[in-house]
């Protein structure tokens, strides 16, 4: 049995208007296990305070209930009170009486008796607390960055910065990520590589950065803190520390006929390459599908051509395994498939591109050399036609439903400076929206229609045609003047509709992170935590939480390495208490509690138990306390009620119930 | 002797309950068990065998013993009111009246249990002969005589008429209530069918097992038996036959949260079940094996033992009726019996 | 049913398996009881016929806890029990060889004694050799005969299927049985008035004498503590005083098996006071495969349960049902 | 209001999720918005702690109406436990009036810590249901024996 006090707080007259609070106090004396209650004007005071520590002393109370406002004004306050007193913190409970009820009541005999059933309720419930001891768990002062775009380098540097280890894995053989491939960036058309390229040399020059390109995640064990991760560097069939960057190989190379990814297939590459010029690191991988020596057995030229021996065709995949403190994921994204969209011809015509595609038309180092031609017959457009919206805000199920938020900006940008390096081509824009908001957005977009004289129509296009004359001719409407508009274009640019990288989905299920339906990681709370998975120790960089620009990603980016740091900054992580017990003589081993953990904290072990005289082995349920956040999922989900919830109690859950229904 | 048509019986049970509260065999979701009789209740006296027996009457599966209140910081001990009111079983086979034997000897044996004798001391037993026993009858084994049962008032089903003959001074007093009804006969035709009924139950196919090996010392031999080992196999462990039977008297004692205080109430309980008689330490008997092996032991052996060598099986056949797995106390008999040579 | 024991001892004498789960020769001609046999000779007692009903899943959880392998012998329905033992990791794949053995359907004895059949001698035309059509008994009160689909379980009209979803080999032919659909009995009720409902649920649930029969029997409800043996919710497991307990334990229990409950029917079979207690939970099968699309608990080991798992899309609970 | 003895005052449990529905009450409080004194809110850590137990309990000892309150589907602290909580009672309240008890004995409101007013409503309408079926026999006495 508890010796618990009640404490009944005034508020000054917020409590003591609507309530009798001497009567309550009255009431809560004849309660079970009360055997002290006092009221006091204001109890969050230092003197209020003092009051229970007095209380504690002179009754040797096992147990503290303030009833006063809700707790999550003074919870806290009371908490570290009982603690002052020598009392474990979780012996105290709250009964709300104002927000609950003086402020909402205005009859005082029926706002008294509801504070005595309010306070009746914590009693009972205190009566079952149990003392809580918050654990602690050390902390691996590394983390780890997945994805070497922009995200993840800048949140690399940040984190490194700081003084803390960081390892970036990168799938692709150069790290750079999306923004490598972009021309210019709004809105103010600096050349992309221009300012990427410096962050890509820091990154890799940081003492504190190790970057694994060409590799990938394999699998994640363990939790805040204390991650285990397997990284499994992919055979290069390049020996890294030899290898010089000479870039040979390439030129002899005689398969040469892969698709370039860098250049979103538009021309091709050899079997061994390096993705672009400034690729980090510099040193080229085979592409074993494509190679002739892999195919066949015979070649071997770049074998031959190396002057220093780096081609090792019997490299094999390395795994790695590292422990972590933090991991930071920033996979980015890609354009969605076009196949839902066949209106628009992106199958039927080369001429028919998507807005990453121009990019790289538009770059120097793209398929035409930084020339704006078609890909069909490489002439000059005259006529241009972008569409936005292009799988984006989209009803039915072809596309994605949100807006890609990128698109209507890069597509200003892009109209803007084909007008002014290509006077004579006309560009015409068909949107539903127009949407600018951003430090000089809008002023950048109104540039484009009032300086450069791009044509933005309003309304949607409803076909691409390929003509006979090798034109494309676009129907659509102006929604505006409500007319039909038919148009002969030379080239039509889709604003591809982004979405997260498809290998996000593994990643996220190794972590236990959560995803949303349209496979963007989902934030700790939208609003308050949004660099923060509600997976702890998980943390979100760039596009894979969400479309955003590049001023976007790197300031999130920074918020996550923020985020991270302040997690490796510590040598222990305390733990909240009110965590998932299971009692492991009544657990099954059913495994129905941990397919609703959403942080992955129940694991199972063979263990052997002593069961009222029983020993056998079982299969039985363990809960990782420093996962658990305590949602009570579990509790539920488990039939026989091994899993319980610590300071939510199905005992105290009921206590309460009874003492209300009483 | 007395008699009364069939069709005068709703008659016959509303006198009864003008001064007492009446049980009998009612049908309510195509299961007859013994309830109290209300003017729409559907009667099914010819019932054989009911699911529950009537040991309900005198020993009710839970019933409260004493209230404790706090109010205004005072605790208050209300004990429950003891029975003071007549009531009336009608329809009692022979071996449910054997059963509740078995619980005098329990109940009201040193000490005496007060809730049950007050319901033994008011109640009226109302015994009715068999005529159609069925497959899982046993009762003579056990020496019951189901076509004369002894009670307060015997009775048997003949052709259109039940017969009414009083034993006791309180069956007595009970055909005195209903005496405007009855018409007095003689007992030629109870006794031709009794004989009629007797031929039938020397063709059950249980009137072959024999309890012999059960009496006299064999406490250790039966307890060690490696029988048991097999024997429980595919119990369940549920507690269908002991809350059928009308002979198992074991009870928990519990407390109910009332808010304010706690009511206590007592609730069968089943020896099968995993927590029967679980103590602080845990459980004496903590393998089903151990727990079947205990409920017939005790039928068979145990009880015998302490009570002049009564056996606490009365042969109604319901556990054979009802287990889940198809276990019952005759497989147990049996299984001994081609043990120590076939019978 | 000869080839099922030929077959049992050949896997005894090869060292397959070190014991056999059947069902063994019962006193009477109709309550053959479950059973373990460890020799040939003890499988002189074997048998398989109409009155088999008992399923024989739950009982492998342990004999997996046993040296060797139990061959165990699982009617098409059962295998789904097993199945969903096998997925909550209660029975050992590798302790068990089944042998998936056809059905034509179990026989109820009450339902053959509701028909006024007492003093049962002998009952001929329930082996599994029999064409299964009539039932010849013999009673002390002279012979009778019976169709036998009219004394069947009541499981066996709405059969879901005579496949077997796991097994290592497969013998004896089926016969199909199922003459209603599965959830006619809930929809009957659901278009009963809520007073119609109360009533019906509440004479069924007044007949309760809390033996546990029907949790027992259940190979869902395979948990090593109930919560109604436990102190974990403050529930009383014996009868109460306060008469609500009785209520909460079939809701609560139907609640607990919801989405693993494989439909056995076994509850309903094992209630000594016959409350259709197969009605719980057919009810919660039947809205998750209104409300979350169709699943059969124990027919793929590796399918989503329904209540751990979820789509963002799902009906509210205030909905009216439409 | 004040209290009338011949009024029915119906016992109202109302489980509200720790992060949005119990700050929802809160702010409910804050705005002065009053709904009826039947209501006792108990704090949960997220709706998906809710056991059915908890709700058929609450009727065993003579609630008239459970209400639970969670997180909006998809803005849950946990990421998941709404979800569950949403399958769980949807099975639950169909049971519940497949018995034969009245729908509106039980719901489920989805209140985010900023719809005070909506917290506020959504009592005063339950409230109302609650009244006008007036005291829970059903529930109590499912179970009558002789």
């Amino acid at each position: 049995m508890q010796r618990i006090g009640v404490f009944v707080c005034h508020c000054g007259s917020n409590i003591a208007a609507t309530v009798d609070v001497k009567k309550v106090v009255e009431m809560m004396k004849k309660e079970p296990g009360v055997c002290h209650a006092e009221d006091y004007p204001y109890m969050c005071s230092e003197a209020g305070q003092m009051k229970i520590l007095e209380a504690v002393k002179e009754h040797h109370l096992t147990g503290v209930v303030v009833c006063s406002c809700s707790p999550r004004m003074h919870e806290a306050t009371f908490r570290k009170a009982a603690e002052r007193a020598g009392l474990n913190p979780y012996m105290v409970e709250i009964a709300n009486i104002r927000e609950h009820c003086s402020w909402i009541h205005k009859d005082m005999e029926e706002a008294t008796e509801k504070a005595v059933i309010l306070a009746r309720a914590a009693v009972a419930k205190v009566n079952l607390n149990t003392p809580l001891q918050a654990g602690e768990s050390r902390v691996t002062k590394r983390a780890l960055v997945i994805g070497g775009g922009i995200a993840g380098i800048q949140t690399a540097i940040d984190i490194a910065d700081a003084g803390y280890e960081v390892d970036i894995v990168e799938k692709t053989p150069s790290i750079g990520g999306r923004m490598s491939q972009l021309d210019k960036t709004f809105p103010t058309l600096d050349c992309s590589a221009c300012i990427l390229t410096p962050k890509m040399v820091e990154a890799a020059a940081h003492e504190k950065i190790n970057i694994y390109t060409y590799s990938e995640v394999d699998k994640v064990t363990g939790f805040v803190g204390d991650f285990t991760v397997d990284i499994r560097k992919k055979a290069r069939s390049v020996n890294s520390d030899k290898c010089t960057g000479c870039g040979v190989c390439q030129e002899k190379c005689p398969s040469k006929k892969s698709l370039n990814e860098f250049n979103r297939g538009l021309n091709t590459r050899s079997a061994i390459y390096t993705p672009f010029a400034q690729a980090i690191p510099n040193v080229p991988v085979i592409d074993r599908d494509a190679c002739i020596k892999f195919k066949t057995g015979k070649c071997g030229v770049c074998e031959k051509v190396c002057q220093a021996g780096a081609i090792d065709y019997a490299q094999q995949d390395e795994i790695i395994t590292e422990k972590y403190g933090a991991i930071v994921v920033a996979t980015g994204f890609d354009t969605i498939k076009l196949d839902n969209y066949d209106e628009y011809a992106y199958n039927q015509s080369k001429d028919v591109i998507t807005s990453l595609e121009l990019e790289r038309i538009m770059n120097a180092a793209g398929p035409t050399k930084g020339h704006l031609e078609r890909l069909s017959d490489g002439k000059a457009p005259k006529e241009m036609v972008f569409i936005q919206c292009v799988g984006s805000r989209c009803s039915d199920n072809r596309g994605k439903s949100y807006c890609s938020k990128i698109c209507c900006m890069y597509t200003a940008k892009h109209a803007m400076l084909i007008r002014d390096k290509y006077p004579d081509v006309n560009v015409t824009v068909f949107y539903i929206d127009v949407r600018t908001p951003g430090k000089n957005f809008d002023e950048f977009y109104r540039r484009a229609v009032e300086e450069y004289g791009v044509n933005y129509v309003k309304g949607q296009v409803g076909k691409v045609a390929p003509l006979p004359n090798g034109k494309l001719l676009v129907q659509g409407s102006d929604l505006l003047d409500n007319k039909q508009i038919l148009k002969e274009a030379d080239m039509v640019v889709l604003a591809t509709a982004i979405e997260p990288e498809a290998s996000v989905r593994k990643i996220a299920t190794m972590l236990t992170a959560s995803i949303d339906t349209n496979n963007f990681l989902t934030e700790a709370h939208p609003k308050l935590r949004p660099v923060e998975s509600p997976t702890a120790g998980v943390f979100l960089s760039g596009v894979c939480q969400g479309p955003k620009d590049i001023p976007e990603t790197v300031a999130q980016a920074g918020a996550a390495a923020v985020k991270a740091i302040g997690l490796l900054a510590k040598d222990k992580l305390t733990t909240n208490p009110c965590t998932a017990k299971p009692d492991e003589l009544l657990c099954n081993g059913c495994s129905q509690c941990a397919n609703v953990c959403p942080y992955g904290a129940i694991t199972y072990l063979d263990k052997e138990v002593n069961d009222h005289g029983i020993r056998e082995t079982r299969r039985i349920a363990q809960v990782n306390s420093a996962l658990c956040q305590g949602c009570g999922a579990c509790t539920v989900t488990c039939p026989s009620g091994a899993m319980d919830l610590q300071g939510f109690s199905n005992r105290q859950i009921i206590a309460e119930v009874d003492a209300i229904c009483r | 002797m007395f008699k009364i048509a069939k069709n005068n019986l709703p008659a016959l049970f509303r006198k009864i309950k003008e001064q007492r509260e009446l049980y009998l065999p009612i049908r309510a979701a195509e299961q007859v068990n013994y309830g109290v009789y209300t003017e729409d209740a559907d009667v099914a006296l010819e019932t054989l065998k009911t699911v529950k027996s009537p040991k309900d009457a005198f020993f009710p599966q839970s019933e409260t013993l004493y209230t404790c209140n706090k109010e205004e910081n005072k605790w208050s001990i209300t004990p429950e009111e003891l029975q003071s009111q007549e009531f009336v079983v009608f329809g009692i086979k022979g071996c449910d009246v054997k059963g509740i034997e078995v619980l005098d000897r329990v109940f009201l044996s040193e000490p005496v249990d007060t809730f049950y004798k007050a319901r033994r001391d008011h109640g009226i037993l109302v015994a009715l002969a068999c005529n159609e026993p069925e497959d899982s009858c046993f009762c003579k084994a056990f020496g019951i005589d189901c076509t004369d049962p002894k009670a307060d008032v015997a009775t048997w089903f003949v052709e259109d008429y039940l017969y009414w003959n009083p034993l006791t001074d309180k069956g007595n007093a009970l055909t005195e209530a209903v005496k405007e009804l009855l018409e007095e006969a003689d007992d030629s035709k109870v006794k031709e069918q009794q004989e009629a009924t007797k031929k039938i139950v020397e063709k059950l196919p249980y009137m072959s097992i024999s309890l012999d090996g059960w009496n006299g010392d064999v406490l250790t031999e039966k307890f060690e038996s490696p029988l048991w080992e097999e024997l429980y196999k595919p119990c369940l462990a549920c507690g269908t036959c002991t809350f059928v039977c009308p002979t198992c008297q074991c009870y928990d004692i519990k407390d109910y949260n009332t808010g304010n205080g706690v009511q206590r109430y007592r609730c069968w309980d089943s020896c099968m079940y995993s927590d029967f008689t679980m103590m602080a330490h845990g459980n004496n008997r903590n393998s089903q094996m151990q727990r079947f092996r205990q409920r017939f032991m005790h039928k068979l052996v145990y009880f015998p033992a302490n009570n002049d060598g009564m056996y606490s099986c009365v042969g109604c056949g319901r556990c054979v009726d009802k287990c889940p797995s198809a276990l019952n106390i005759v497989k147990v008999i049996k299984a001994f019996s081609k043990e120590g040579g076939e019978k | 049913m000869q080839e099922l024991v030929t077959r049992a001892k050949e896997l005894l004498k090869d060292g397959t398996v070190t014991r056999v789960l059947g069902w063994k020769n019962g006193d009477l001609s109709y309550n053959p009881e479950p059973a373990f046999f460890e020799t040939e000779e003890a499988l002189s007692d074997f048998v398989y016929n109409g009155f088999c009903g008992a399923n024989l899943s739950k009982y492998m959880i342990e004999a997996s806890k046993k040296e060797g392998k139990t061959l165990v012998f699982l009617k098409p329905c059962d295998s789904y029990s097993f199945n969903q033992l096998l997925k909550e990791h209660r029975v050992d794949r590798e302790k068990a060889y089944i042998i998936g053995v056809g059905c034509k359907g179990k026989l109820d004895i009450e339902a053959i004694k509701k028909q006024g059949i007492k003093g049962i001698e002998t009952i001929k035309g329930a082996e599994m050799t029999d064409a299964c059509d009539t039932l010849e008994i013999s009673t002390i009160y002279g012979d009778k005969t019976v169709s036998y689909d009219d004394v069947m379980l009541s499981r066996c009209y709405s059969c879901k299927g005579k496949e077997h979803v796991i097994f290592d080999e497969q013998m004896l032919e089926s016969r199909d049985t199922a003459t209603k659909g599965r959830f006619d009995e809930v929809e009957a009720i659901e278009k009963m008035s809520p007073e119609e409902k109360f009533e019906f649920f509440r004479k069924e649930l007044s007949k309760c004498i809390r033996c546990n029969a029907c949790r027992n029997v259940c190979p869902a409800c395979s948990c090593r503590k109930c919560v109604f043996d436990s102190n974990k919710f403050d529930s009383a497991q014996k009868a109460n005083v306060d008469t609500f307990q009785e209520n909460m334990f079939h809701i609560i229990r139907a609640f607990h098996v919801a989405g693993r409950c494989t439909d056995c029917g076994e509850c309903s079979r094992v209630c000594p006071q016959g409350i259709p207690l197969h009605l719980f939970n057919r009810k919660f099968i039947k809205d998750i495969n209104e409300f979350y699309g169709d699943y059969v608990a124990g027919e793929d080991i590796d399918a989503e349960a329904p209540l751990t798992h979820f789509e963002f899309t799902d009906r509210e609970p205030n909905e009216e049902r439409g | 209001m004040p209290l009338n003895e011949n009024e029915f005052r119906p016992k109202i449990v109302a489980f509200c999720c720790n992060w949005c529905s119990y700050a929802g009450a809160d702010l409910a409080g804050s705005s002065r918005l009053s709904y009826p004194a039947d209501v006792k809110i108990i704090k949960v850590p997220c709706s998906c702690r809710v056991n059915p137990m908890f709700i058929l309990r609450a009727f065993e000892k003579g609630a008239d109406g459970v209400i639970l309150c969670g997180c909006h589907p998809g803005d849950c602290h946990y990421s998941t436990g709404n979800y569950y909580a949403r399958r769980r009672m949807t099975l639950l309240f169909s049971m519940l009036e497949y018995l034969g008890i009245e729908k509106g004995r039980t719901r489920v409101e989805w209140v985010s810590a900023a719809e005070g007013v909506k917290f506020s409503q959504t009592m005063n309408e339950f409230v109302e249901t609650i009244r006008s079926l007036g005291k829970n026999v059903r529930l109590g006495d499912l179970r009558c024996k002789n």
